[in-house]
């Protein structure tokens, strides 16, 4: 019932906020409530039961939802993400803040709604019922240029959405399953015929890939976020809808097995191309906006890597780097609001020195930076190197170019923060005040919290992830089974180590009294 | 003697297409109301040989079209007077019946 | 018994909890609280070392503790948990024995920067991160301790932000090091992939099981050694360590010279297994360090910034450590890097109190003949001058010394040119005394060069500072007697660190070929004295005449064009690359796909304008149209039938 | 047969009538003139009951409040139109086609139809039967005529009484305005 409530809840409030009409208080003080207690209510998600009843019997559609793996863990940190956001924007919009509170609260049903449905139809229902808030906010609250934006927007995403829909409509006629829940079609529709499944899996594949996004589907990105309002809340929920690698994850891969091994190995070329591209694209941006875009099209390029990798690793992985960059990139974006407001521009040219007059925010924004390009220790790093350590495994090569990122990523994270906060200050500016530490501060601890502890989260993704068929470990590690005598496996280390008697690395002391939360 | 059903059918069809013709080259709105009242029955009437033709089978429906034709008859009563009505309005505020100088839906 | 050791994992935590407070309550603390909370923490550490190392002197074993779970995925699966063996004590005894002597001195370097707090906390979070990567149990974790001191490193470089070129430092260490890390990560990847586990330890013991030479297994090794080479300033990844000298002088003492750079050396000393069993790849290991040890030894000689000499001294020194490790002789990189951490901290912490002094001058074509005004720093910066050349009785002598034997006499390097290594480093070692003494005369000895202004100023540093460089020249004298020729006398760090590395066969030599040895390194550490004498102290050699406008000046003061080079191979066709690929998103991908898409939508909708003209009629006659289409294909359907 | 041509003669005379008169009361009744037909027509379609309907509801109602609606519009013939002046040709042509098409069709097909004996035997259409379909099979239909119904009755009120209150205003404020001028003149 919890996974009801999580969508239902923020729906209900956007309809109160948006009646309780432009004003600032209701729409904070509402906006905030709602938040918060999806939030809450989204923690106790796991280990809550789900909910499966007929939706339109006639043609097999449940309302089925299911607070279980991957979609509880990117429900609680969405959940998490939101709350900064919704603060934001009800502090920064100008005009009407309770409409822009409303949609980002029904972007949160809805977003709920993609990652707990356990019916294909539901799942599309809400995959569409996201578009309309991020579009109404790109078109109502946008900068100049948005019409332009909001048409490519629409475009790409209908486009996509539209042979998404139509391989949904046909896969349960096709392959006779009792109804769209997952359970039911993971029944049947492994069975079909290769053909049959490639041509299904193709028509989510794009759809997908418009919303991943991949390369060369990834236009209307960096036009959305330019265009969004610049406080950035909602590039956050922008950010929070980049689903394409969810839906993969959930359910294309393990729906059409036969389909993902013939077109798996494409879909990791174009994942490492935008991996790639993306780097290098954002090194030579001077926009701030635009920036983060590729920079962000990159880190998904690596979601890409994991999933289409086929290793449970990086299948986990990628999934983590989603929920993980919800955080860092969503933070990044804020980050960019907050600058915004003391300078105007996000023209990188205007800035410079801001560390003289703004330690604290400087000091924030670097902690951001860090975990957006991967720093170990921070949250995004467990989903990129699982991410790309799985895709080694069957594809050394994929991995070994989408690992070059790594550097891309360097090189236009300190340029960021050498241009923003280095050198000789133009003009003094204030430093951060009590609504920007309380907005950075949830995102800063779920970074902390997925950085340090990413276990727990990805033990629940892998319960879906083994979902999923991956190539057995006997067709792809001939090179061990030449090489080894005996290959040790991590949870052996402690007895291989006592045994052999290789005069190096000491054996270990079983049970170490510090340890013990395995 | 039977006429057999074809017969209706082409007739109704001269009928339906004589309505046609009245919409497309009448630019009064009464007269394009009048044509399309003439469509209407045009059609009942193709309705009608039909119920006649498919009644012999017999069935329990057997009288299926003239009971369409009846609930046709019924909303053909409120379409007019609903028509009629937004006529009545628009010649208020325009004086004129003409439809091509209705254009205003356009972008 | 074990308990004392396992204490020691949270020495990462303490410097962590003192970076934490400075960051959050160091600007409302007064000078020198930052300082000292900062030390206090570092000495909790250095005490937890000791105690460790006095918990693990009975036991070959080391101890693992496990934290918590890490990552998992499949059969990955890896823990947060330390090793605290006898190689990873002794290098946290280093880092936090060094590192609290420099946090000590920072108080009295640093005063009155209005940073001051920002400073100690980033100085504390780069303690932490280099104890976690020396604790490490697995490798990702291990990852998170490399690219740690590497952020921290960036932090520091481009501490005085304002000046422009700092920050660019900073970023040049943080990119170059961000390409080794690909290979750090790419290593790690083809680990599991043929070991299935990413624990060092496992790895380690299932090494020995492994074909001996195996592709995997150098390919592993050349993998971690290009990551190795990005911390460690080897080739070719050495450019970046000589612009890092834009930071805080104590900074480039603990960051880069005694701690962080002999990471690589670290690394390859932790998984001695596996270089064991791949001899492909411990030679080249050896060649990039001999190589690299000269070549920065030869740059060192034109430089005329006081830190940049020590800088490509530290790339040189090393060279050396990492060519022991590529000889299997893991101990002796180890030695070296205990050694040189003191010797060259001490050189840099000298450097320090003289730039203190000058009021922030480091070129040494301005100085001249300061040992008389500043005795202490002159004393010690000549101890440690004495050191790092070689000369006998010192530290450096004997960790030198023995990484020539160990080039010379290593089995592992049997097919990799032994002789010519060993040349090559025995060179070296005569420059190195060369231009170290340039160093000394050109600063502390001979006719003062000091502008009238600066020599107004000129004062011996305040205890705080002096203190530590008497330790650390203690200390450069000292710790070179735990690794005595072993031939001859005990060597005691050999004896403590053989449970904890690799074992590879080594040549016996006849003893009396050992002391031809040492006499021989001895001669050339005298041949190298001798011209530094000559040339700078004799002649009064202004520390750049000597070599002023040869070619082969030009080439070392631009330390063999590789910043040129570099800036043309990678910066400039990275920039090409980059905006090309950015304008090729803007104008082909972006304007491509909405061109055809967005050119057709037009098209298509003024042909569909063209229908709605607003006319009721139109549209009833397209209704008609219609209806006569499906009228057509109901009579023709009607009639073929 | 003779009887249905008379009456298909008739209905296509009054049809052209509705679309060629000028005036719209010549074409109301014209049109009126096709619906009696078409009653007849629909007797000897056995749909008795329809018939009857037919006379009342159209020939009678409907075809009453058009004439009501083209006096009170005092609506008169129009200039051919100005637009689309190759609208007309065009739609004789389609109709043509339209016609001819339909009529192919419905001679052509081959269905097998059921023999004229079983149709003459057929004795329906009568209100009984018919009430008995209604009420039967299509009471959700015949009850939402019903609602249809209401609803247009209400629509069209609404659209007449909304015109006649405003003008009902304009009326009494130019009277008020009238007055105010007697009483200052």
């Amino acid at each position: 019932m919890i996974a009801l409530a999580v969508i239902v809840v923020p729906i209900l409030f956007a309809v109160v906020t948006g009646l309780a009409g432009s004003r600032r208080r209701a729409a904070l003080g509402f906006g905030l409530f709602s938040t918060l207690a999806t939030f809450v209510l989204a923690l106790f998600l796991p280990g809550s039961s789900g909910i499966s009843t007929p939706w339109i019997p006639g043609i097999g559609v449940t309302f089925t939802l299911s607070p279980t793996g991957a979609g509880s863990v990117l429900t609680i940190v969405a959940a998490l993400t939101m709350i900064p956001t919704v603060l934001m924007a009800a502090r920064r919009v100008e005009r009407d803040p309770g409409a822009f509170v409303a949609l980002l609260l029904l972007m949160q049903g809805a977003l709920a709604g993609i990652f707990l449905a356990r019916d294909l139809v539901l799942f599309y229902v809400s995959w569409e019922a996201a578009l309309i808030p991020s579009m109404l906010m790109l078109g109502t609250f946008g900068r100049d240029k948005r019409r332009a934006a909001v048409l490519k927007y629409l475009v790409y995403a209908i486009g996509g959405s539209f042979l998404m829909l139509i391989s949904i409509l046909a896969i349960k006629p096709l392959s006779g399953a009792a109804s769209y829940r997952f359970t039911d079609l993971m029944a049947a529709t492994p069975h079909l015929a290769g053909a049959t499944q490639v041509w299904l899996f193709i028509g989510l594949a794009i759809g997908m890939a418009v919303k991943l996004p991949l390369w060369p589907l990834h236009s209307w990105l960096i036009d959305f976020n330019e265009q969004n309002h610049p406080s950035g809340a909602a590039d956050v929920a922008g950010t929070l809808y980049k689903v394409g690698g969810f839906g993969f994850f959930a359910w294309a891969m393990p729906l059409l097995p036969v389909a993902v091994n013939r077109v798996g190995p494409v879909l990791l070329g174009l994942a490492v191309a935008t991996a790639l591209y993306g780097a290098i694209a954002a090194a030579a941006q001077t926009d701030m906006k635009r920036l983060l875009a590729y920079a962000s099209l990159s880190h998904m390029g690596i979601v890409g890597v994991g999933i289409f990798g086929l290793h449970l690793a990086g299948l986990n992985g990628a999934i983590f780097l989603l929920a993980a960059q919800m955080l860092s990139t969503g933070g990044m974006f804020l980050v960019s609001g907050m600058l915004y407001e003391r300078k105007g521009s996000f023209d990188l040219d205007r800035y410079g020195g801001l560390a003289k007059s703004a330690p604290a925010l400087a000091a924030l924004s670097l902690f951001v930076l860090f975990t957006f390009i991967g720093v170990p220790g921070l949250a995004n790093f467990p989903g990129e190197f699982l991410s790309l350590l799985g895709a080694y495994q069957h594809h050394p090569w994929a991995a070994a170019f989408a690992t070059l990122s790594v550097i891309g990523a360097g090189v236009y994270g300190v340029n960021l923060y050498q241009r923003l906060y280095q050198g000789e200050e133009r003009e003094a500016s204030f430093d951060v005040g009590a609504l920007e530490v309380f907005a950075l501060i949830p995102l800063i601890a779920g970074i902390l919290w997925l950085g340090i502890f990413p276990s727990p989260q990805l033990s629940r993704i892998q319960t879906q992830s083994q979902l999923i068929a991956t190539p057995t470990a006997s067709a792809t590690a001939e090179a061990p089974a030449a090489l080894a005598a005996a290959p040790a496996r991590a949870g052996g280390a402690t007895d291989l180590l006592g045994s052999t008697g290789v005069p190096g690395e000491g054996p270990v002391a079983p049970d170490a009294p510090l340890g013990g939360s395995r | 003697m039977m006429v057999p059903t074809p017969y209706y059918v082409a007739l109704s069809s001269v009928l339906l297409t004589i309505g046609m013709v009245g919409v497309l080259t009448r630019r009064s709105a009464i007269m394009m109301f009048l044509s399309i009242e003439l469509m209407l029955n045009a059609a009942n009437l193709a309705i009608v040989a039909f119920a006649r033709q498919w009644s012999a089978s017999g069935a329990e429906t057997a009288l299926s079209g003239q009971a369409a034709v009846f609930i046709i008859l019924a909303i053909a009563a409120a379409e007019v007077a609903v028509g009629l009505g937004i006529l009545v309005a628009i010649f208020r505020h325009r004086v004129s019946t003409d439809v091509d100088e209705l254009s205003e839906v356009r972008l | 018994m074990s308990s004392v050791v396992q204490w020691a994992a949270l020495a990462p935590l303490l410097a962590l909890v003192g970076s934490l407070i400075n960051a959050f309550f160091g600007r409302s603390l007064k000078e020198p609280a930052p300082g000292v909370i900062a030390s206090l923490m570092v000495a909790g550490g250095f005490v937890l070392s000791v105690l460790a190392f006095i918990g693990l002197q009975g036991s070959d074993h080391g101890v693992q503790v496990t934290l918590w779970h890490y990552l998992l995925g499949g059969s990955l699966s890896v823990d947060v948990g330390f090793m605290i063996d006898r190689l990873s004590v002794t290098m946290m005894l280093i880092i936090t024995g060094v590192g609290l002597l420099i946090h000590i001195y920072s108080i009295g370097y640093m005063h009155g920067d209005d940073g001051n707090s920002r400073y100690f906390s980033e100085l504390n979070l780069f303690i932490f991160a280099m104890l976690v990567l020396v604790m490490a149990s697995s490798f990702p974790l291990m990852f998170i301790g490399w690219e740690g001191v590497g952020v921290c490193s960036y932090l520091l470089i481009g501490f005085w932000y304002r000046d422009k070129a700092n920050p660019d430092a900073g970023r040049k260490a943080f990119i170059v090091n961000r390409i080794g890390d690909v290979g750090f990560l790419l290593a790690m990847f083809l680990t599991f992939k043929v070991f299935g586990t990413l624990n060092i330890a496992a790895v380690n013991a299932a090494a020995p099981g492994m074909l001996y030479g195996a592709g995997a297994l150098t390919a592993i090794g050349l993998l971690y050694l290009l990551g190795a080479t990005g911390k460690s300033a080897q080739l070719p990844l050495q450019v970046w360590l000589p612009d890092a000298m834009a930071g805080p002088t104590p900074v480039s003492a603990l960051i880069h010279a005694a701690t962080m750079v002999t990471a690589g050396v670290y690394l390859i000393a932790r998984l001695g297994a596996v270089y064991a069993m791949a001899p492909g790849a411990a030679g080249t290991v050896a060649w990039v360090g001999a190589i690299t040890a000269f070549i920065a030894a030869f740059a060192a000689f034109a430089q005329t910034d006081i830190k940049k000499i020590l800088a490509y001294s530290t790339i040189s020194q090393i060279g050396y450590m990492i060519a022991a490790v590529g000889a299997g002789a893991y101990w002796v990189g180890i030695f070296h890097v205990l050694t040189h951490a003191f010797f060259k901290a001490l050189l840099f912490l000298s450097a320090g109190s003289v730039i203190h002094a000058m009021g922030g001058e480091q070129d040494i074509r301005k100085m001249g003949g300061l040992g008389r005004r500043m005795k202490i720093t002159g004393n010690t910066a000549l101890i440690a001058t004495l050191a790092i050349s070689g000369v006998p009785f010192l530290a450096g002598f004997f960790s030198k010394d023995a990484i020539l034997s160990s080039t010379l006499t290593s089995g592992l390097l049997a097919g990799s040119g032994n002789d010519v290594l060993y040349v090559i480093l025995l060179v070296t070692a005569a420059m190195t005394a060369a231009y170290m003494f340039r160093w000394y005369y050109g600063i502390f000895a001979g006719e003062s060069r000091v502008d009238k202004h600066a020599a107004e100023h000129l004062h011996e540093s305040p205890a705080v500072m002096t203190w530590p460089l008497g330790i650390l020249a203690f200390g450069s004298i000292a710790v070179g007697y735990l690794g005595l020729p072993e031939f001859a006398f005990p060597n005691l760090i050999h004896r403590w660190l053989q449970p904890a590395t690799a074992r590879v066969d080594f040549n016996e030599l006849a003893s009396s070929t050992d002391w031809w040895l040492i006499g021989l390194s001895i001669l050339m550490v005298a041949i190298g004295i001798g011209v530094g004498w000559w040339v700078y102290h004799v002649r009064k050699g202004a520390p750049v005449a000597g070599l002023k406008d040869s070619t082969l000046a030009g080439a070392s003061r631009g330390a063999l064009g590789f910043d040129a080079l570099y800036r043309i191979l990678f910066i400039a066709s990275g920039e090409g690359l980059s905006g090309g690929i950015a304008a090729l998103d803007r104008d082909v991908v972006d304007r491509g796909l909405a061109g055809i898409g967005g050119g057709g939508t037009v098209l298509l909708s003024r042909l569909a304008r063209l229908a709605q003209s607003g006319f009721a009629r139109a549209y009833a006659f397209a209704m008609l149209l219609g209806v006569l289409t499906l009228v057509v294909v109901a009579a023709l359907t009607g009639v073929l039938k | 047969m003779i009887g249905f041509i008379i009456l298909a003669a008739a209905m296509i005379a009054g049809a052209i009538g509705v679309v060629a008169f000028r005036q719209p009361v010549h074409a109301a009744l014209s049109l009126v003139a096709t619906l009696l037909a078409l009653a007849v027509t629909y007797v000897t379609l056995q749909a008795h009951f329809l018939a009857v309907v037919q006379v009342i509801v159209y020939g009678g109602a409907i075809m009453v409040l058009f004439l009501f609606v083209i006096m009170l519009l005092n609506v008169e013939g129009q200039e051919p139109a100005p637009h689309m002046k190759w609208l007309p040709p065009v739609a004789y042509l389609t109709a043509l086609l339209v016609a001819a098409g339909i009529t192919i069709t419905a001679f052509v097909d081959r269905a097998p139809l059921p023999g004229a004996d079983r149709i003459a035997a057929l004795q329906g259409g009568s209100a009984e039967q018919l009430g008995t379909v209604l009420f039967s099979h299509y009471v959700l239909a015949f009850q939402l005529v019903g609602v249809l119904l209401l609803t247009g009755i209400v629509g069209a009120v609404s659209l007449a009484q909304r015109g006649a209150t405003t003008e009902r205003k304009e009326r009494q404020t130019e009277e008020a305005a009238g007055e105010r001028e007697l009483s200052h003149g």
